[in-house]
């Protein structure tokens, strides 16, 4: 046992993993993962590059990915926004990028789940409650990448970037994987069978390739397939529960915490939390609907995966936003809503059908 | 008619293409740019290692005809693309192919980053001035008075600026081992960029440092000219600012002066080496 | 859940700069080289100087339960009272608090708490010693809490000291074992969080 | 006179740019009347040839194959 | 009236409203709007920069929209997804951009609805379904973005940047605007007042300003209102509509030209045709399944939109997708789908609860 | 204590300051760009007409003390913000404020792009080698040596390439009219870099294309050294590889060894200037 | 709707850099000039050069009601027949369909359709004068189809010539001339698309 | 002697850089043993300012107010 922060913790199952590249740009709070890849890499025989900016270290994994290594980047929300257009495209050339998104909240989800940039995409994203999921999933999310040759991001935040906890990382085991017989390194050069790693949707000429159309019905295709094989919940009293909460993340765990105490108290609550944000649980959420008289959703940010959520429930029973926004002074931080009293104030308010009470205000600091 | 008694001179196809097809414009330069750079690596014998990294331009159609192992970049950022392509397989010779719209415009900071960090791998720049796949604008590099789509009387300094001279700016960054600009206007020029492409390779295997290739090419369609025209006219307007030679060699730059005179006394030798009739060199 | 007499949980609270991070590392380093489950949350006002800084310290004998974020604690570390108040309304009656003598001008309520004034002032508060004060607070409170030994207290602090600051190693040993004696003559040791 | 050089024209693939037309230093190329099947007019070599490439290398669409008569031949 | 085509059309509308600066990098089928405005807008003594890159465009349209400015900037949705960061903060800052997408498709829809950026944005999103309504949505656009202080994205395609129709464009009346008292022009520099346009929630030292939590919140609360009050749809032959299909843009047109046919044959379907889709009409889409059997949606992609119309339907009636991914051999253009008999025959298969038949696929052209 | 007969010298604080606390770390070299800026634009009687337009880093705090009209850009942006703002508003002055990590790093090719067109404003560096805001990491223009929070053996150019001289860069643009690269290091450095913003600014003034001052400031936080440290730690370590100077006036470049020379005979005027007790110019 | 006798439709495909789009702008801007409704739209491959380019061309007296893609047409202008077939499954029973003679070379049903062949090869296929096809073209279907006058087609041409090719108006001037009469001498104006 | 020069120092505000003490020529500028209420140490003036204004140029904190004696004023 280590006293590690979430960054190391992570960085180090991604080693475990066999990451051998990651590129990003410092950025509160996804800086500390970047220090510690670069730290650590170079000993596991990777190679850390301090991108000049966000572009171009997306585009520097590309690169390492086209050849068949395992790698990553990451940045917050607002880093990935600038790296939208290479995510959409590397889904359509297909490539295994892990993505680590240190947000500043949980106001990411849209721009995760729905694909912030141009197109059909969706990817694989993973959403840890704590340092310990975090580092399975780190490691899931390499699998599943090759698994599947699309991108999965790792939805974290400043708690899990930042806390420090007493842990192991061991090396987790998966099934086997084919061989990258898709991947780049030269040797085929020259040899007539040379290899293109493209989002283009065209093949080497001569080769049979039915062009872009097809390509990107291929990938819809594909995506549906990982929609139904990949869809991980947790949930908990859902049984008799009249009232049922969705959160997901570090707040996921908070509700979790708090639920499991109301249920001591004899309050009949649930709760479901996504572990994939997607593909979303939508069946299991429309299950847990199905005998509840109402829903709550419990984020920090205006209120998105409730849009999955109802279409989840759809129509089942009432879906109620029971989050907020709520930051610290500077905006990156962890914001007074995230407290066991005051969900458990707001989970009771739902369950009493009381009317929510008001947000809490963060002391100004600037 | 083949004729027995007779050698054959050059290679009617570069061995690494998959087929001679292409659906480039009549009088386009950047096929005579693919020439050299596939010839090269083909006669340094690098072929069985290259990697290739591709801008978004006319010229992305070679990534699917080139028989060179390939990854397709998005617009303007071959060069990190490259960088991590480098970085995992030290020993390959990895080259971008990417145009002045693609490097000098989109993805400006991306060449320059890569190239002051000192990456080993060859930037392959076919500068013809203009987006000639959106239609024939004006780019980063065209210079005053060049026809674009949106300079038809010329471009205009007061209204559109001044053209950055990319070959000069990365030849002042340290990470810069060799920097040349060639040119395909003539047949001197393009056995003089071949040459230039071998030597970029040349100092990437003996991992220098970046290195750097432009060639200026014609496109007659984006400059709304004859095809006919395309040579002298480029010769007389892209050519008279982005000045043709080796900028840098063994990481020492060159003034503006010593490349005029270099470029005069090639320009006589390849009369006379054409007069006498034949180009020795050229597939040496 | 949070409230098991074996978790102790302590909140730490100063201005960027009085090294209130590095008072809560040595203490939750020094847990863990004792075998005890350790988790640590430190805020700094992201890209405000001069702003508060805290952090929250909980240390068990046995997996922790509660999320990363205290909304009850037992214990508290006050290196400047500026951002007090959040800090305040978490204590639970009872609760230990160190503060600062010298800048903690704050009245408290000393029936409801039981408070330790470290005379300290200079060496916590001087901001050209930031070390000083971490050490000063780190020595008393594991002393006064009671849960970490004095040897893990030192070996917490080696692993604590960044590369580029080894040179301020020894002078450390002798301030955490000054106060950790300091720590242990006021009161004997009660405990937190309890 | 026996000839210095020659050239084979896959006239087929050529675009009509007529590139090799001003870059035969002894201008032994001139462009054909007839169109190929892509409509384009295509060069056509009369005597001359030097087999010096120039053509060739001029070429986008890599119309030309060039043979050279070895030293001292011909003339 | 003249042979315009969309983009000269758009263009014009635009300089009409008063657009003073326009930035833009070409982009298929993006292009010709660039350039009617490069063409157009020095002449109306406006500026139009041809933009090194979209980054650097958005940046542009940002300083000519902070000095009080009518501006705008757009792109394809491959070439938005790069300014993705931007379109987040702009809506932050509050200034008033009008963002043309000229898209490849309609696969933008989730990059246009739910912010392919980070945080909690949204933005109006006006879908014209011809040149004519285009000349109105960009008026009514520039006309959004100052009401609201918010960015308005129009979403355009291939057809309405290409079509050629004889048009002319007028200008339109709008209700009045309170003076831009908020933009910095630098005459109140050294006066003690002067002005900060931010997207980070501070006012000048010494002025009240509760930091960015408050100002987060605030955003929000003003896209709520917006979400209220402009809604914009068409619909038709709702009243006894047995099967409802739902499309938008010139898709929408090609739909209701269709469904237009089918009632004259006597069939009982209706249609819905979201104007705005964000805010969508969800409200419009729910009165028109409460009596209908089914609901269909028809789009030029994956489907995105359907999403929202499950959100309005809720369950009242199936929803079935009835479009699907369709494009030219570039991936930029016009694909098979968009035909009016292959529309007609996939509605009737809904209609009739038939199999849908199997999807056009454009033939291979590299 | 104030003496009767004795007249002020220079001033407390700049005028258009809203307020004297910030809250930038001890021995920050960065306020003492902010006097000089501020300071210049007060004395040229331009602070009416003045638009500040602001990057991200540690600086960005002075987007909200500064009394002048003020456009926060995001981070790289701000030169194409200051570009849409200039061609709106022609007659006003038009300056950014950017860190080197938010210049020569994520918005490399926005300055690049903006001096090249010869955009008529000032782009003001704040150049520290690292980035401050986010914990001190090695920037574009770190130079080789330098301690960074990933380089505190000091940067190493196998491993991370070398810096990039942006002023000299920017330079060699023919959009360029005027760059110059001040330092605060010294109190003869601050008043000199002073003169080198009224330059700038009385340039944009007379629109002859895009200005350029780049500062060098000292960051003991991101350097991890003492504050006291700081001046000589910069001055020997980016002062010995960012010269500084005037290194384009006029349009003329001129030369590291003009450069140095100049340099030396500052120094010592400046020796003199203080030892006869008094800058008389630093508040001209 | 978008059959009624009042709209006449054309398609016109070709090779890129035939003309195909000039040919279709020479003769929508003479429609317009005549106070018609028009509606026209023009696909080219995209980034392929040397690949189809196709338009659509609709001409009515009142608005033009059907959507920019039609799926039923009464005629068609063909100057290569490389991307026939998608065309020629829209076209209506005895639809009028001009061909280039030199390189048209599937056969068509003369039964189904109301063929004409302009013997224009060289011209119409040159890409070295791609206007000169296009006029041919535009001149021969105008008269033949009887949708715009000779004078309204030599307006619209002039609109439609590029300001750098300004020079080549007053040839296009005697080529369309020449064709409109070689088209009036074909079968007298049956009109299209009814 | 009467003083050259003089300056204000506005203690309270000072971050204890240290860097004016370097910046001035006469040396006249010394640490505080005691610390403002932000805990910084700051400079003391003792005799033989010259009122250069080094330290004002140098103090990135705006602590200094200098003054000068008109010229030929004082010893
Ligand atoms: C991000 C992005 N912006 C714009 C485009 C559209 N685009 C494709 S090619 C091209 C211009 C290419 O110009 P250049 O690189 O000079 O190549 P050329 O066509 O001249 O050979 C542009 C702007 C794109 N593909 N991606
Ligand atoms: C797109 C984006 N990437 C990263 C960041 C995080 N960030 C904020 S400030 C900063 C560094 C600023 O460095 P510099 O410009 O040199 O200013 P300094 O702090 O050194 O004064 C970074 C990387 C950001 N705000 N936006
Ligand atoms: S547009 Fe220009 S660059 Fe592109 S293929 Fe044609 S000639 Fe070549
Ligand atoms: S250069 Fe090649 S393509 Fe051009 S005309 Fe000659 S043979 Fe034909
Ligand atoms: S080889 Fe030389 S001489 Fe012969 S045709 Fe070609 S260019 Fe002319
Ligand atoms: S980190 Fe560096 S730049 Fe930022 S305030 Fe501190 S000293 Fe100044
Ligand atoms: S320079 Fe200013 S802040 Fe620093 S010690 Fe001197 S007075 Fe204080
Ligand atoms: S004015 Fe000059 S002499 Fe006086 S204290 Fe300041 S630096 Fe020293
Ligand atoms: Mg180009
Ligand atoms: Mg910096």
């Amino acid at each position: 046992m280590k006293l590690m922060e979430g960054s190391e913790a992570i960085a180090d199952a991604a080693i475990a993993a066999g990451c051998k590249f990651f590129a990003g740009y410092p950025m509160t709070p996804f800086t500390e993962l970047l220090e510690h890849f670069a730290r650590r890499l170079p000993d596991s025989g990777g190679v850390c590059v301090n991108a000049e900016s966000e572009l171009e270290a997306v585009g520097m994994a590309w690169g390492a990915l086209a050849v068949g290594e395992r790698a990553a980047t990451g940045s917050t929300g607002q880093g990935l926004s600038l790296m939208q257009e290479s995510f959409s495209e590397i889904t359509l050339a297909e490539l295994p990028l892990v993505i680590f998104n240190m947000a500043r909240g949980q106001q990411d989800y849209f721009q995760s789940t729905r694909g912030g940039g141009h197109g059909d995409y969706r990817h694989i994203v993973l959403a840890p409650m704590d340092i310990g999921e975090a580092v399975a999933h780190t490691q899931l999310a390499f699998h599943l990448a090759d698994k599947w040759r699309t991108p999965v991001l790792v939805y974290g935040d400043y708690l899990l970037a930042h806390v420090q906890e007493a842990v192991d990382v061991t090396p987790l085991e998966f099934e086997p994987l084919p061989a990258k017989d898709w991947a780049v390194d030269g040797t085929l050069s020259g040899t007539g069978d040379s290899r293109i790693v493209s989002p283009l949707g065209f093949d080497k000429a001569g080769r049979p390739s039915e062009g872009i159309e097809h390509h990107l019905r291929a990938i819809v295709e594909k995506q549906d397939r990982i929609a139904a094989e990949e869809v991980r919940v947790e949930s908990g009293f859902l049984d008799d529960a009249e009232t049922v909460i969705v959160a997901f993340g570090p707040p996921g765990k908070f509700v979790r915490y708090v639920v499991n105490a109301l249920r001591a108290e004899g309050e009949k609550i649930g709760y479901v939390r996504p572990i994939t944000l997607w593909p979303f649980p939508y069946a299991a959420v429309a299950a847990a609907s199905e005998g509840a008289e109402r829903v709550g959703v419990f984020e920090l940010c205006a209120g998105q995966m409730i849009d999955d959520v109802r279409l989840g429930v759809l129509g089942r029973a009432p879906v109620t936003f029971i989050g907020g926004i709520s930051t610290d002074g500077s905006g990156f931080g962890v914001g007074p809503l995230l407290d066991v009293e005051l969900i458990r104030e707001r989970i009771l308010a739902l369950h009493h059908d009381e009317p929510m009470p008001p947000l809490p205000h963060n002391e100004r600091q600037f | 008619m083949t004729n027995v008694e007779m050698r054959q001179v050059g290679k009617k196809l570069p061995e690494l293409l998959l087929t001679q097809e292409h659906h480039m414009c009549p009088g386009c330069g950047e096929p005579l740019a693919l020439r050299g750079y596939l010839e090269a690596i083909t006669e340094l014998g690098m072929a069985s290692r290259a990697i290739g990294v591709a801008g978004i331009g006319c010229y992305t159609s070679f990534s699917m005809t080139m028989d060179v192992d390939l990854v397709q970049a998005l617009h303007g950022r071959a060069p990190s693309v490259a960088t991590g392509v480098k970085r995992m397989r030290p020993d390959s010779i990895v080259f971008t192919v990417q145009g002045d719209g693609d490097m000098v415009n989109e993805g400006l900071q991306e060449v320059l980053h890569t190239a002051a960090r000192g990456e080993n791998v060859t930037c392959i720049l076919l500068n013809n001035g203009v987006f000639g796949e959106t239609g024939g604008h004006m780019t980063a590099t065209s210079v005053i008075g060049q026809r674009t789509k949106n300079s038809l009387e010329g471009r205009d300094a007061q209204y559109h600026g001044y053209p950055i001279l990319i070959g000069d700016l990365i030849s002042r960054l340290e990470g810069a081992a060799y920097v040349a600009r060639g040119s395909v206007h003539n047949a001197g020029a393009v056995a003089r960029t071949k040459r230039m492409f071998k030597r970029a390779f040349q100092a990437q295997e003996r991992k220098e440092g970046f290195t750097f290739v432009e060639v200026l090419t014609m496109c007659p369609t984006g400059w709304f000219i004859p095809t006919l025209e395309g040579p002298d006219y480029m010769n007389d307007t892209l050519g008279e600012v982005h000045i043709m030679g080796e900028l840098k060699v063994d990481g020492v730059v060159r003034t503006t002066e010593e490349l005029h005179e270099e470029n005069v006394r090639k320009a006589v030798e390849m009369e006379q080496a054409l007069a006498r009739g034949g180009i020795e060199d050229h597939h040496e | 859940m949070s409230d098991t007499p074996t978790e102790t949980e302590c909140l730490l609270t100063g201005i960027g700069g009085q090294g209130v991070q590095l008072c809560a590392q040595v203490l939750a380093r020094g847990a863990v080289i004792e075998g005890k489950h350790v988790m640590l949350f430190g805020v700094y006002a992201g890209a405000m100087r001069g702003m508060n800084t805290d952090a929250t310290l909980a240390i068990g004998d046995g997996p922790l339960l509660s999320p990363p974020l205290l909304s009850h604690t037992g214990s508290a570390i006050a290196m400047h009272d500026k951002f007090w108040r959040p800090i305040a309304s978490k204590l639970r009656d009872g609760a230990l608090i160190l503060v600062n003598d010298g800048t903690f001008e704050t009245p408290l309520d000393s029936d409801r708490y039981r408070v330790v004034r470290v005379p300290a002032t200079d060496r916590a508060t001087d901001l050209g010693h930031a070390m000083g004060g971490s050490m000063v607070m780190a020595g008393a409170y594991a002393a006064i809490a009671g849960v970490v030994s004095l040897d893990a207290l030192i070996a917490g602090m080696r692993e604590s000291i960044p590369s580029y600051r080894t040179q301020h190693i020894d002078a450390n040993v002798v301030t955490l074992t000054d106060w950790f004696t300091w720590g242990s003559e006021q009161l004997e040791p009660i405990g937190a969080g309890s | 006179m026996s000839a210095k050089g020659s050239v084979t024209i896959d006239v087929e693939v050529c675009k009509g740019c007529e590139l090799c037309i001003d870059a035969c230093p002894p201008r032994v190329l001139t462009m054909s009347t007839p169109v190929n099947h892509l409509g384009y007019h295509y060069p056509e070599l009369s005597d001359g040839c030097t087999g010096c490439a120039a053509c060739q290398l001029i070429c986008p669409d890599f119309v030309f194959e060039v043979f050279r008569a070895p030293r001292g031949a011909g003339a």
